[in-house]
């Protein structure tokens, strides 16, 4: 397998928000503002880069076992052990950020706890799962994705900033023209397609 | 120090205003005005808190007599422009374009002055004299912030003034007293030059110059060894009048953010207010008239005047032949800086640099259209801000935005709104942006 | 039966339950070292308020004024916007006095329309009331009074505030006297009263009676008309008249009437309105 | 006080009541929005007078009807929105869309396409935003992006231009059936489809002999002087460099995007050049086949989405140059000026924050005054 490969896809080519569509209730949700954007890129590639890493322990080398002679194999329990398991990290993290950065905390709001149902995180295992990546591989792939979630969210929030500034019809304002905007850098981003 | 062999020097960003109109009266010779009948001597004209009057209605004056005492440092006297009576304390509409209390002087017609100072000779003697009659004669700054002189000139102990720099820039369109004045009384000028520098110790004494005024650079440069003062010629770009630019222009300092020039080492005057100088250490006349420019391309005689303070606009007009056609605008002080004004009643005050009346096809009229990013306020910018994101950023209200932007730095001096392809109201924006912050920042 | 009981729940349920209770232990650590005392009242109190974050009260927002609530710094009381209900339901769930209620409403103290005020020059700028004035205090001859471009009817969180004939009038119905347009008016000419007071002087002006006359038809000339009438109910300080929103007795409509004021700077609220919309029907109605 | 002022002598005097109130300053430049358009207009005529000589008159038709959707587009929003329309249309902002996208355009183009793209640009790219000066994206990209992703068969169906049979290796941009038409004696110009030189690199499997053939002098000279197929407007590099010369003339662009811009991608395409021959003709071909020129003159540069700064317009530059060779060397696409374009464009405000210029009075410490 090639990393670079991997790198690049994960982050550009096949970016999980503007390529894949998953994740879009932060990436509308915390956009507001580049500083809460940072905090939020900054608790997914967390969330992302260990449970990919977890998920992927458990799912190659943990759920399928053999006990005197009987060969269990419970990887049709994926899903659920992976909610299970990214919901602790989230937990975890939401414990953390509020003693350590109160601020961040309440910017980021609801949404830090629904990093728990971001499909986003889910996805990076589930995928990991399905391509069959190792433990390292998955790790990498859990780590850009999350990467190539904090660009189209960095990038996002950055427009919007500037869309504050400028005065759309009023009916337009607000999450219309940030859905708008999605779609437009969306589009920018199918250029990469190919790239691996 | 930048100084070398003549070069011409200048400052990063500003402007080129095109016809700047300077044409209209760069050659007219400065002529006395006639007595009125009437004077409106403005109690607010300095910087700092307003004098106290100390004349009543119906009290005799005579010209140079005191109406107004200064109360408190940063205050300036007020000098009875003509003799006459009181007519007492009325409300006239003000420079700032909101009404403002003036001492009414109905001239006898007799222009009986009181006895003069007797004149100070200032190579002997010590800077606290000299000072003190600065301050007796009610000087103020005559560029346009009007801040007294005698305050200016007194820098805290700490701080090591090692630069004197007169400012004959006159970078505003349209206007040309200090050029005339520079012409005419050049003598004057030199040498109350080296009496402020005498008064701060300073052996570095500048005079920066446009170069479109070469017969003023010329006629000093003869005479100016003799004061010890050296002339510097500059190029011609709006704003090199402005303090903080003149000091990186003449000296290549920066002046800090939120610093005054004596931060940077130096004291910049108007060439206006060494004139003023000379006529009170030497002269022994406390500051009661000044030349104004009398222009515009609506005005039937434009020239330069020298004008009593007190003296009505509309008379001024009156002394200029009328107008040929209605102006869309009056301005007191140059197009760029000057303010507008409601009505013609508004007296000429110490910082009256020129009265300026715009026809409505010269003046600008402002927009509401976007900004279209083209980015000619970022180059235009003499403080290297960006005028066109604070814009956008205030008409949101973001004034945290503005803030961070450093819009505080902001000399409003007009470059970015001049240079506007959509004719945005940008000065206004910033100047509610800045009055904002400060509200706020009062408030905590 | 028992081979899938032992060959895939039981493992399963082992599973899935050795991994809880280790994830909830993890967790259950992480939340032992990073405990943070947080005050469930606060979320509470902030649910009973209005949640208009007019900023009313002082704080910067409903979710600051219910921690000041809570912190006993401010009585419930301070809300403007919360009704006598919502306050006192705040009050029995934190077991406090719910303090006074300040029931006020917002008048605009001028009455200087476009054919009331002179006009002076044509204004050419941005088209808002605070940066108007830094360009020789507006376009209106008055320095005192309304300059009309609508910056607090643009900012009122409830709409009770409209510009007519560039003068900005309240309906007192909508307005419930948070003071949002008080802190935006760049003149001060927005005043909060108490919400039962009908009667109000509209105008703003300190000046000399014959200079503002010279200014503005309806301003107040300072004759003391209405001091004379009741020096309980009104005072005059300078050259302008007040009422005196704080004495015991509230002047009526019978007594702008019997007062008759020269101007016509003296108003009822109501009355006011009339004129303003030229519309008697667009006056709220007595059973409002 | 007026009163006494008696007009005694036939002086005529002012009159207060007629005076306007401003703020400062009280002139201005002379310049306006819409004769800045009408110079960038202005600038865009060789490249269309280029285009409609190499590719005919559906050429201008094309230019034509999408200029015209476009300021009917606008209008159109205008009137629903409620807006200004007279002053909106004739600032010539739509105009401007309309031109840039055409050139945009194969020649070749079924009708609809144009119609969708003038509502794309001005819908979509400008007036949702809330019209001129709001956009983020450049419409004129947004709305050749979409149309390529939308419609990749007739977005790609290029016209050979006029003469191009007697062009230096026509042979290898043809299918077989027209390169007997053509060699027949048949005219290329309006009947035959050909394939660009960088579709074409792209689809070559014979490495070596796509060497040789695309750095070719007599390729590059096509190249060069637009012999070639391609958008309407982005074939005749000498049209477009004159073009760019009244852009700076009329100091209407900041000149280090284009510059910038196009160095990258040279620099970028001589390095890939020298580590692996196979993979990149000489990059002179770069530079000069593709929309390249065209992108990077009139595209990147629009005010609205470029950065402001002078060390922004360098990272803006340096990035389009980076993406679209990038997607140029290794993605489906072969060509990535456009999306490189769009993509920088979001970059902006991000640009814009990270590369400010230090305003005056920010020395990091006071220079020593000199005793």
């Amino acid at each position: 397998m090639n990393y670079l490969e991997l790198t690049v896809g994960a982050v550009l080519v096949n970016n999980f928000v503007l390529s894949r569509f998953l994740g879009i209730c932060p990436f509308l949700g915390v956009s507001k503002r580049l500083e809460t954007a940072l905090g939020m890129s900054g608790a997914v590639i967390f969330v992302m880069t260990l449970s990919s890493c977890i998920t992927s322990v458990i799912y190659n080398h943990l759920l399928v076992f053999e006990i005197s002679g009987r060969r269990y194999d419970l990887r049709y329990l994926q899903v659920l052990l992976f909610i299970l398991v990214i919901a602790a990290l989230v937990q975890v993290i939401e414990i953390m950020l509020q003693k350590l950065s109160p601020k961040l905390y309440q910017a980021l709001g609801i949404y830090l706890p629904l990093i728990t149902t971001n499909c986003a995180v889910l996805g990076s295992a589930t995928i990991n799962a399905k391509q069959g990546y190792s433990v390292l591989e998955a790790t990498i792939f859990g780590c850009f994705s999350g990467v190539g979630f904090a660009l189209a969210l960095l990038l996002f929030a950055s427009i919007r900033e500037k869309l504050e500034l400028s005065n759309p019809p009023k009916s337009l304002a607000g999450t219309p023209i940030a859905l708008i905007t999605a779609g437009i850098l969306a589009m920018a981003f199918i250029g990469f397609s190919g790239l691996c | 120090m930048k100084i070398n062999n003549n070069a011409v020097l200048s400052f990063k960003g500003g402007i080129h205003p095109s016809g700047n109109g300077k044409d209209l009266t760069s050659a007219k010779a400065v002529q006395t005005a006639p007595l009125m009948e009437r004077y409106f001597v403005l109690l607010g004209q300095n910087a700092g808190k307003a004098p106290e009057p100390v004349v009543n209605k119906g009290d005799v004056v005579k010209k140079y007599q005191l109406i107004a005492q200064a109360s408190g440092f940063v205050s300036a006297n007020l000098h009875a422009p003509t003799s006459g009576t009181v007519g007492g304390l009325v409300t006239v509409p003000g420079p700032m374009g909101v009404p403002a209390q003036a001492i009414e002087i109905v001239s006898d017609n007799l222009d009986e002055a009181v006895e003069p100072m007797e004149s100070i000779d200032w190579r002997n003697s010590d800077s606290k004299t000299i000072l003190d009659r600065i301050a007796r004669c009610g000087l103020v700054g005559m560029g346009g912030a009007s801040f007294p002189t005698h305050v200016k000139l007194s820098p805290p102990p700490d701080k090591v003034i090692d630069t004197l720099i007169f400012n004959g820039a006159e970078c505003e369109p349209y206007l040309t007293a200090d050029h005339r004045l520079m012409v005419e009384a050049p003598r004057k000028v030199l040498e109350g030059a080296a009496i402020v520098g005498k008064i701060l110790g300073v052996e570095n004494i500048f005079i920066g110059i446009e170069v479109n005024k070469a017969d003023a650079i010329t006629e000093l440069q003869t005479i100016a060894d003799g004061y010890g003062v050296k002339i510097v010629p500059l190029q011609v770009q709006y704003p090199q009048g402005s303090e903080k630019q003149l000091i990186d222009a003449i000296t290549g300092r920066e002046v800090r953010s939120g610093g005054l020039p004596m931060d940077a080492g130096c004291v910049v005057q108007n060439v206006g207010t060494a004139k003023a100088v000379y006529d009170a250490v030497v002269g022994g006349i406390p500051l009661i008239e000044r030349v104004v420019t009398v222009t515009g391309e609506v005005v039937a005689e434009p020239g330069n005047w020298l004008l009593r303070i007190g003296t009505p606009v509309m008379k001024v007009i009156e002394l200029a032949k009328g107008v040929t056609d209605d102006p869309g605008k009056l301005i007191l002080g140059g197009p760029m800086m000057g303010f507008a004004q409601k009505s013609y009643d508004v007296p000429v005050s110490k910082n009256t640099s020129g009265i300026l009346l715009l026809s409505k096809a010269d003046a600008v009229n402002y927009g509401s259209g976007s900004c279209i990013r083209c980015g000619r306020c970022v180059s235009a910018c003499p403080m290297h801000l960006v005028p066109c994101l604070l814009g956008c950023a205030i008409e949101s209200e973001r004034y945290d935005l503005a803030a961070q932007n450093h819009v505080m730095d902001c000399l409003e001096c007009g470059a970015c709104a001049y240079v506007c392809p959509a004719h945005r109201p940008l000065i206004q924006h910033l100047r509610r942006a800045k009055s904002e912050i400060r509200r706020r920042s009062q408030k905590k | 039966m028992s081979e899938i009981f032992s060959s895939i729940i039981l493992p399963a349920v082992i599973f899935m339950g050795g991994l809880g209770v280790l994830l909830g232990v993890v967790i259950g650590v992480f939340a032992k070292y990073f405990k943070v005392d947080s005050d469930p009242r606060v979320e509470l109190v902030t649910e009973l308020l209005p949640g208009a974050n007019c900023g009313g009260c002082g704080k910067a927002g409903c979710s600051d004024f219910a921690k000041s609530v809570v912190d006993g710094e401010n009585p419930p009381g301070k809300c403007p916007v919360s009704s006598p209900e919502q306050v006192s339901s705040i009050a029995r769930a934190l077991g406090i006095d719910a303090g006074e209620s300040f029931a006020r409403r917002a008048v605009v103290c001028c009455g200087g329309d476009v054919e009331q005020m002179v006009r002076t020059p044509n204004y050419n700028g941005v088209l808002d009331c605070a940066s108007a004035v830094l360009v020789a205090g507006g376009p209106k001859g008055c320095s005192y009074g309304c300059i009309g471009m609508g910056s607090c009817a643009r900012k009122c969180p409830f709409g009770a505030i409209e510009i007519i004939n560039n003068l900005a009038v309240v309906h007192s119905e909508l307005c419930v006297g948070c003071g949002t347009c008080v802190a935006v008016c760049p003149r001060g000419v927005i005043k909060l009263v108490p919400a039962e007071a009908e009667v109000h002087v509209y105008c703003n002006n300190p000046d000399k009676g014959p200079d503002k006359r010279k200014v503005c038809k309806v301003s107040c000339l300072g004759c003391r008309k209405c001091e004379r009438y009741s020096a309980e109910k009104f005072g005059t300080s300078g050259f302008l008249a007040s009422v005196k929103y704080d004495a015991a007795e509230l002047p009526t409509a019978a007594d702008v009437e019997a007062i008759g004021c020269p101007t016509g700077a003296l108003l009822t609220a109501k009355r006011h309105l009339e004129i303003e919309t030229n519309n008697p029907e667009f006056a709220p109605n007595e059973d409002k | 006080m007026s009163e006494e002022i008696k007009n005694t002598e036939s002086v005529r005097l002012p009159d207060a009541e007629k005076l306007v109130l401003s703020s400062s300053p009280h002139v201005s430049t002379s310049d306006t929005v819409r004769k800045i358009m009408y110079k960038v207009l202005l600038a865009l005529l060789p490249a269309v007078i280029a285009g409609v000589w190499y590719f005919g008159l559906r050429a201008l038709c094309v230019i034509i009807l999408t200029t015209v959707c476009c300021i009917g587009a606008e209008a159109l929003w205008c009137k629903l929105a409620g807006k200004e329309v007279k002053n909106t249309i004739l600032d010539g902002s739509a105009a401007v869309t309309g031109v840039l996208l055409a050139l945009n355009m194969p020649s070749s183009v079924p009708v609809y396409i144009p119609v969708i793209g003038a509502f794309l640009a001005i819908w979509l790219g400008k007036q949702v935003y809330g019209g001129i000066g709001n956009n983020p994206f450049n419409p004129a990209i947004v709305a050749r992006v979409g149309l390529l992703i939308a419609f990749p068969a007739a977005m790609t169906m290029w016209t050979a231009p006029r003469n191009f049979e007697k062009s230096f290796g026509y042979e290898n941009f043809v299918t077989p059936q027209q390169r007997i038409i053509l060699q027949k004696g048949g005219k290329a110009a309006e009947t035959i489809t050909c394939a660009t030189p960088l579709g074409a690199v792209k689809m070559s499997d014979k490495e070596e002999f796509a060497q040789g053939f695309y750095s070719h002098p007599q390729m590059l000279w096509n190249c060069f002087i637009g012999n070639r197929g391609g958008c309407i407007g982005e074939t005749c590099v000498p049209a477009l460099l004159l073009g760019f010369i009244v852009l700076v003339a009329f100091k209407l662009i900041n000149w280090k995007i284009p510059v910038c811009f196009v160095g990258t991608v040279a620099v970028f395409g001589a390095v890939i050049h020298t580590i692996s021959p196979a993979l990149a003709p000489m990059p002179l071909f770069h530079v000069l086949s593709g929309g390249l020129l065209l992108g990077a003159i009139f595209m990147a540069t629009d005010m609205v989405t470029s950065p402001i700064t002078p060390l922004g317009a360098i990272v803006f530059g340096v990035g389009c140059g980076i993406v679209t060779s990038v997607i140029r060397f290794w993605g489906n696409y072969p060509e990535g000026v456009s999306f490189a374009i769009l993509l920088m464009n979001a970059l902006v405000p991000l640009i814009d924050r990270f590369c400010g210029i230090r305003p005056f009075g920010y020395v990091k410490a006071r220079k020593e005054v000199a005793k």
